[in-house]
């Protein structure tokens, strides 16, 4: 129920007087404020509203984070759920376009009543998203955009990022790079939000590497046809390429470098490899060296065994193995769920400071060192692994060769907490559902 | 920066721009119909080709496992003819639907195929899902080669030469052949061409079909660059239509002039304002249409009324 | 009293000369017919006339006022009406709202948007008696393209006239009617003449050389002759053609 | 589309009435037809746009198909006037409108002596352009992540202030819009000048011969549908407490025309309105079901445009003629619809 004690919300009410009226009833929520009333005492499920891509640039990606939420959600279930409540879920497609992820977020808080929105991709659908979520108070679990400013300028108090982002990759290459190739570099960006703060973080740790950016060639979005960069690139002969290109783009670009047969000299280093993108492209159009948050390869204890009731739930479909979307969706929900059930109930200032509050063991994460939520940014601090193609695959599935990991700390995106300023707590508008 | 290099670039893109728009042409110039779904139809055949290829095909395993015996060359030269032979046939269904609309205002034809096209983009998302796949190639025509002290694409010259091909063809086809005049006369005056005695209806369906079965062969051409993906139909669709307008509606080389004038602007300003390679066709467009009524040297046509 | 006139136009389009040297000057109050041959320049010459084409050279004068190279509105509002070979009527209006179109009336309202046309009964009688002018009366509801060839002929008359002209340009009015369509037009056009400038193209002789004060023959986009119709009859080109010996 | 009778000359139609009634009664049974209340409001902001939008399409048979242009620099209009320049909500709907009008007249000054298919893509191109640069242009607009923070500024009505965060004023609010709008534009198009404007759709020859400049209509039309486009860009950018470059996408400005055209705006005035109620109604009911609506409204489009494309206002009109005779309630609800 609502438990409206709260500045923020009881403004809001006082504000609708002329809706009120017109409507003759004293609530104005619609049916979400009588259904949130009437849900107090029942067992009623615990909600969760899957924001995913289904279409558009990251339509692939949103759909491999969706498989991994829900393996989540159906292991909570399969042991009786959170607190004795069903775990119910509703996905719509937010067509990587911030306009339909606003509206659906409005629709899955106010007529599906879900109490919490996870899934993410684009770092502009996830600020929409957060927008609505934030207004209601809405928990939102941002599970895969890693544009730095998800952490940064754009936190908010009901937002949560699970993956690495642009920083934490290129702190966690740039270095490496600089010392064993050279220190002429050339950045390929993405032109929008995530390209350009990924590439300026690159440009700030190869300058204070003692490196030097000899251009930035900035690619539109949408770009199919990569020959003009690919030419300059060329002609201006580099020691490394570093490039923040993504979804779509990425793909078309690793096609031409390999017709080019480009992939050995310059360097190549993809900021991030996602791993729908990766598969759909073919073993050996992988080039250069990249960062990721996981691999279904780890040599580390749980993870065949993930990996094998991963295969089982998604047998027959478009990716054979869960890559670090899947995981991250995976991770993002099974917390979520927990931090619930250490709440104690849904009531979301308590869910929010449980997830603050969070930490996971490596064991736990499948990964090399411990996890933890920074309270600060909100954003998962966790293993950055860096890796390049698999000269020698175990499977068609392997093709990844994980070359080192950095613990988070060694990887943290120091900007990030200078700009970031959550809301205070009687700030959010408080429910419990 | 040696400029040269990117010219060349910019006339292969051009050259490839102008396959994409050739069937797309052929059927506004010569039916004055817009064919909005002539890039699902584009992805259509690049989706067809790569099931051809990669032996992806609803057929008992052992015939499957002796077609991937076949080498690769062969299986992609199959592709290039089965798989715009097919798309063709949904072509000639799309027709059956587009038939309806002629003699009405021209937005209408263009309407039903803009609806058409949502239709089979989504139907290849249904059947084939969001993730994208790459055509293989033969090896002899993927690789690089050099010159200038650069590293070129063969495919891209081999896309090039088979752009200028099908124009060629196509043009002679139109121009010397009977069948080309007849589809001509058809265009600009259908009671001539009913007093010849010939069968307006089928003639209108084959116009269409081989525009079809340009745009899968373009489709083709293109996926090995583009990667097959079911939202490329737009990326085509848009700069064919571009084309024939800057070129001018029922102009032949005006489109091809068009293609490869587009092609040279956006290779070129991706060499030196790279973010704005994209938006420089429509300022292309803006400025020569502005000052042309019918951009570089269209006819006169039903479709600006 | 010359209201109309034309000095030496000349029309090219790229290396083709359409017309050459024509000049024509009307009389107020008079009936002009103008025939010659298929692809004579008759209706490139009424374009030059009425502003669709701006000539290559020559003058265009109303009432000794240069209207050379002028868009057709701005012509039309000079007090030059015109119809059309092929008919150009708003298909999808009823052939009231055709008319009232044309008005004067409206014209000077042109960019009001506060009150509906609906309201307004003088423009509706106004189109009425344009109407019942051209034979119209009590089809003022029937929407143009479902009007009869007959009926459609003479709304396209009905529009020219309704802007209230000092002169009228008619192209082939009788184009595409019957002998019974063609009289209407004539005794139509008849009870016009007098009441303004009228020049017509025609290629049904008797009709012209029964209503026409003077009529100039085009050919190879030039004026080979002119004269009354008496005075045509005598004219070598006309009796050597096959227009003449329709007489 | 002529439109005769009494209603053209009143200046509130009974069917006016009764759809702003209907709307109005909205928030009360809302949530018990399985919806929620800002689907209301986008459904009325849509209905604002592709009236606007009709003005051209339907009124003047300007193929606009780059229209989403104007309804995002509405939005981005309204949000940065409120960040940068004055916070009240009136100010920043004149400047969404204004800032969008704007657009339209240099827009139009380009493409006003052009017809047809040169016309449409002219407005493509023209859509493409303002789409791009709203992207490019990151320190003003935000790129692809949008302007955000965009406030709900109180409707300020000198004695009387409504707060408009919930989702319930901020409907009755643009409701209130969309009366005002309905009745400016029914005034609009029964007028001499929108008289006009039908006549240019029908013959710009015969329009020019008759003594009017189709070029400054088709001009000042333009401007005329962009200025009330940015409006309900605005109105949207409140709504989603934000501007986002997508609506100014080719896809977007898509949207509209089918909208215009499922309704049958070619040849009603309340096309539109149908037409942008079934297009979200559908898209968010068939979006819960399947992630492929898209085919599903494909379908629907096509056999829209194929079978009826008159849209279903047209459809509505035939029954009506059919059986309006005979049935007496079938006359009463033509006396609502007019026509």
């Amino acid at each position: 129920m609502i438990k409206d004690t709260k500045v923020s919300r009881r403004r809001l009410l006082k504000g609708s007087a002329m809706a009120a009226a017109l409507a003759g009833t004293g609530t104005f929520f619609g049916p979400w404020t009588h259904t949130r009333v009437l849900a107090q005492g029942q067992k009623k499920p615990i909600k969760i509203g899957f924001t995913c891509d289904a279409s558009g640039q990251y339509g692939d990606s949103g759909q491999d984070d969706l498989r991994g939420c829900r393996m989540a959600i159906d292991e909570f279930n399969a042991k009786g759920g959170v607190l004795g409540r069903k775990i119910e879920w509703i996905t719509a497609d937010t067509e990587t376009n911030p306009a339909t992820g606003s509206r659906i977020a409005e629709r899955f808080i106010t007529r599906d009543e879900c109490g919490f929105l996870v899934g993410a991709v684009h770092s502009g659908v996830a600020n929409a998203i957060t927008q609505v979520a934030a207004k209601y108070g809405t928990i939102y679990l941002n599970t895969n955009s890693s544009a730095p400013s998800e952490a940064g300028e754009n936190c908010n108090r009901v937002k949560f990022v699970w993956d690495g982002n642009g920083s934490n990759f290129a702190t966690a290459t740039v270095q490496a790079a600089i010392n064993s190739v050279g220190k002429s570099w050339m950045l390929l960006t993405n032109d929008y939000v995530w390209g350009h703060s990924t590439s300026n973080a690159t440009k700030a740790l190869v300058e204070a590497a003692g490196g030097r950016i000899v251009d930035n060639l900035l690619v539109p979005q949408n770009t199919r046809d990569f020959t003009a960069y690919l030419l300059k690139i060329q002609q201006a002969k580099p020691d490394v390429v570093a490039a923040a290109i993504g979804g779509d783009d990425i793909k078309a670009l690793r096609t031409q470098v390999a017709q080019l047969k480009l992939d050995g000299k310059p360097a190549w280093i993809n900021n991030q490899q996602d791993w729908p993108d990766v598969w759909g492209a073919g073993a050996d159009s992988l080039f250069g060296v990249f960062g990721t948050t996981w691999y279904h390869k780890l040599p580390l204890p749980g993870v065949a065994d993930f990996v094998r009731k991963w295969q089982a739930a998604n047998a027959g479909g478009p990716i054979p193995v869960p890559g670090n979307v899947s995981y991250n969706g995976y991770m993002a929900t099974r917390e979520l769920l927990r931090a619930i059930k250490r709440a104690g109930g849904t009531n979301n200032i308590k869910v929010i400071k449980e997830l603050e509050g969070l930490k996971v063991s490596a064991a736990d994460r499948m990964q090399h060192f411990d996890a933890y939520m920074d309270p600060v940014t909100h954003q998962m601090q966790q293993t950055i692994y860096l890796a390049r193609r698999n000269a020698k695959p175990s499977d068609p599935t392997d093709l990844y060769e994980v070359i080192s990991w950095i613990d988070a700390k060694a990887a943290t995106d120091t900007a990030a907490a200078g700009k970031c300023k959550l809301a205070a707590y009687d700030q959010v508008p408080t429910f419990e559902l | 920066m040696n400029l040269l290099p990117h010219i060349l670039n910019g006339i292969t893109l051009g050259l490839l721009f102008a396959l994409i728009a050739l069937g797309f042409m052929l059927v506004v110039g010569l039916m004055e119909q817009i064919n909005l779904a002539h890039g699902s139809l584009f992805a259509l055949g690049a989706y067809l080709a790569f099931v051809v290829v990669s032996g992806r095909l609803p057929l008992p395993v052992e015939w499957v496992r002796e077609w991937l015996l076949v080498p690769l060359a062969w299986r992609y030269a199959a592709a290039l003819v089965v798989a715009p032979l097919l798309t063709a046939l949904a072509g000639m269904v799309l027709e059956l639907c587009v038939r309806r609309t002629y003699g009405k205002d021209p937005l209408y034809g263009l309407l039903l195929t803009f609806g058409a096209a949502m239709v089979i983009e989504e139907l290849i998302r249904l059947v084939w899902g969001t993730r994208d796949y790459v055509l293989p190639v033969p090896p002899s025509i993927s690789g690089g080669m050099i010159f200038w002290d650069l590293i070129w694409s063969t495919y891209r010259f081999y896309a090039a030469a088979f752009s200028i091909g099908a124009i060629g063809l196509v043009w002679l086809f139109i121009e010397r052949t009977p069948y080309g005049a007849i589809i001509k006369a058809g265009a600009h005056d259908s009671e001539i061409v009913r007093a010849l005695g010939i069968d307006l209806t089928r003639l209108r369906l084959y116009v269409f079909a081989f525009g079809t079965l340009l745009a899968a062969l373009a489709g083709i051409i293109v996926a090995p660059i583009w990667g097959i993906r079911p939202h490329m139909g737009v990326d085509a669709v848009v700069p064919a239509f571009l084309i024939i307008v800057l070129g001018g509606v029922g102009s032949f080389w005006g489109a091809v002039a068009a293609g490869i004038l587009v092609g040279l602007v956006v290779g070129v300003s991706g060499a030196y304002a790279s973010e704005w390679s994209l938006l420089s066709m429509y300022i292309l467009l803006i400025a020569v249409v502005t000052f042309r009524a019918r951009g570089l040297s269209g006819k006169k046509s039903l479709l600006e009324a | 009293m010359v209201l109309f006139e034309a000095e030496n136009l000349q029309m090219r389009f790229g290396d083709r000369t359409v017309l050459e040297n024509v000049t024509l000057s009307f009389g107020a109050g008079k009936l002009y017919g103008i025939m010659g041959p298929n692809g004579a320049g008759k209706t490139t010459c009424f374009n030059v006339l009425t502003g669709r084409y701006r000539p290559t050279r020559g003058r265009v004068r109303i009432d000794g006022e240069d209207i050379t190279g002028l868009p057709p509105h701005l012509i039309a509002r000079k007090g030059v009406s015109r119809s059309f070979q092929i008919m150009n009527l708003f298909n999808d209006f009823t052939a009231r709202d055709n008319v009232m179109t044309a008005l004067p009336e409206m014209r000077a309202r042109s960019f009001e948007t506060r009150r509906a046309v609906a309201s307004d009964a003088k423009l509706a009688d106004a189109a009425e008696a344009v109407l019942a002018r051209v034979g119209l009366a009590g089809k003022g509801d029937v929407r143009a393209k479902n009007l009869s060839y007959g009926d459609r002929r003479a709304l396209e008359i009905g529009v020219a006239l309704a802007a209230a002209p000092r002169v009228l340009f008619l192209d082939e009015p009788t184009s595409g009617l019957g002998s019974d369509g063609t009289a209407r037009l004539a005794g139509l056009i008849g009870t016009l003449k007098g009441q303004l400038t009228i020049v017509v193209i025609e290629h049904d002789m008797p009709f012209l050389f029964g209503l026409a004060d003077e009529i100039s023959v085009i050919h190879w986009g030039q004026v080979i002759a002119q004269g009354t119709p008496g005075e045509l009859r005598a004219n070598d080109w006309v009796r050597r053609s096959n227009l003449g010996k329709l007489q | 589309m002529a439109r005769h009778g009494s209603d053209a000359t009143q200046l509130v139609t009974p069917a006016m009435l009764a759809v702003v009634g209907v709307l109005a009664s909205l928030p009360l049974w809302i949530g018990q037809v399985g919806l929620y209340p800002y689907i209301g409001i986008e459904i009325v902001i849509w209905a604002i746009y592709a009236l606007s939008f009709n003005l051209l399409l339907g009124y003047t048979g300007l193929p606009s198909f780059g229209h989403g242009a104007y309804f995002g620099i509405g939005a981005y209009a309204f949000g940065l006037f409120q960040q940068n320049v004055l916070p009240g909500l009136w100010p920043c709907l004149a400047a969404a409108a204004g800032a969008a009008a704007l657009a339209g007249l240099v827009v139009a000054a380009f493409i006003s002596h052009r017809r047809g298919i040169y016309y449409a893509f002219m407005t493509i191109a023209f859509g493409q352009v303002f789409w791009v640069v709203a992207i490019k242009s990151h320190a003003i607009t935000g790129g692809e992540d949008g302007l955000l923070r965009i406030q709900r500024a109180p409707a300020d009505f000198g004695i009387v202030s409504f707060d408009l965060r919930d989702n319930v004023s901020l409907y009755y609010f643009v409701l209130g819009v969309f009366a005002v709008v309905l009745v400016a534009l029914w005034r609009l198009v029964n007028s001499p000048y929108g008289r006009i404007l039908q006549a240019v759709k029908q013959n710009e020859t015969r329009a020019a011969f008759v003594g009017y400049n189709v070029w400054l209509y088709k001009f000042s039309v333009f401007a005329l549908s962009a200025a009330l486009s940015g409006l309900a860009g605005g109105l949207f950018a409140m709504a989603q407490t934000s501007a986002f470059p997508d609506v100014m996408s080719l896809h977007y400005s898509g949207y509209v025309v089918m909208m215009t055209l499922i309704g049958g705006g070619i040849v009603s005035f309340w096309g539109p309105v149908i037409g942008a109620a079934l297009f979200l109604l559908a898209r968010d009911a068939i979006g819960a079901v399947t992630t492929a609506w898209m085919l599903w409204f494909g379908l629907l489009f096509m056999l829209v445009v194929l079978f009826k494309p008159e849209g279903i206002a047209g459809w509505w009109q035939d029954l009506r003629r059919e059986g309006g005779a005979r049935r007496p309630g079938l006359a009463r609800l033509r006396m609502l619809f007019g026509g």
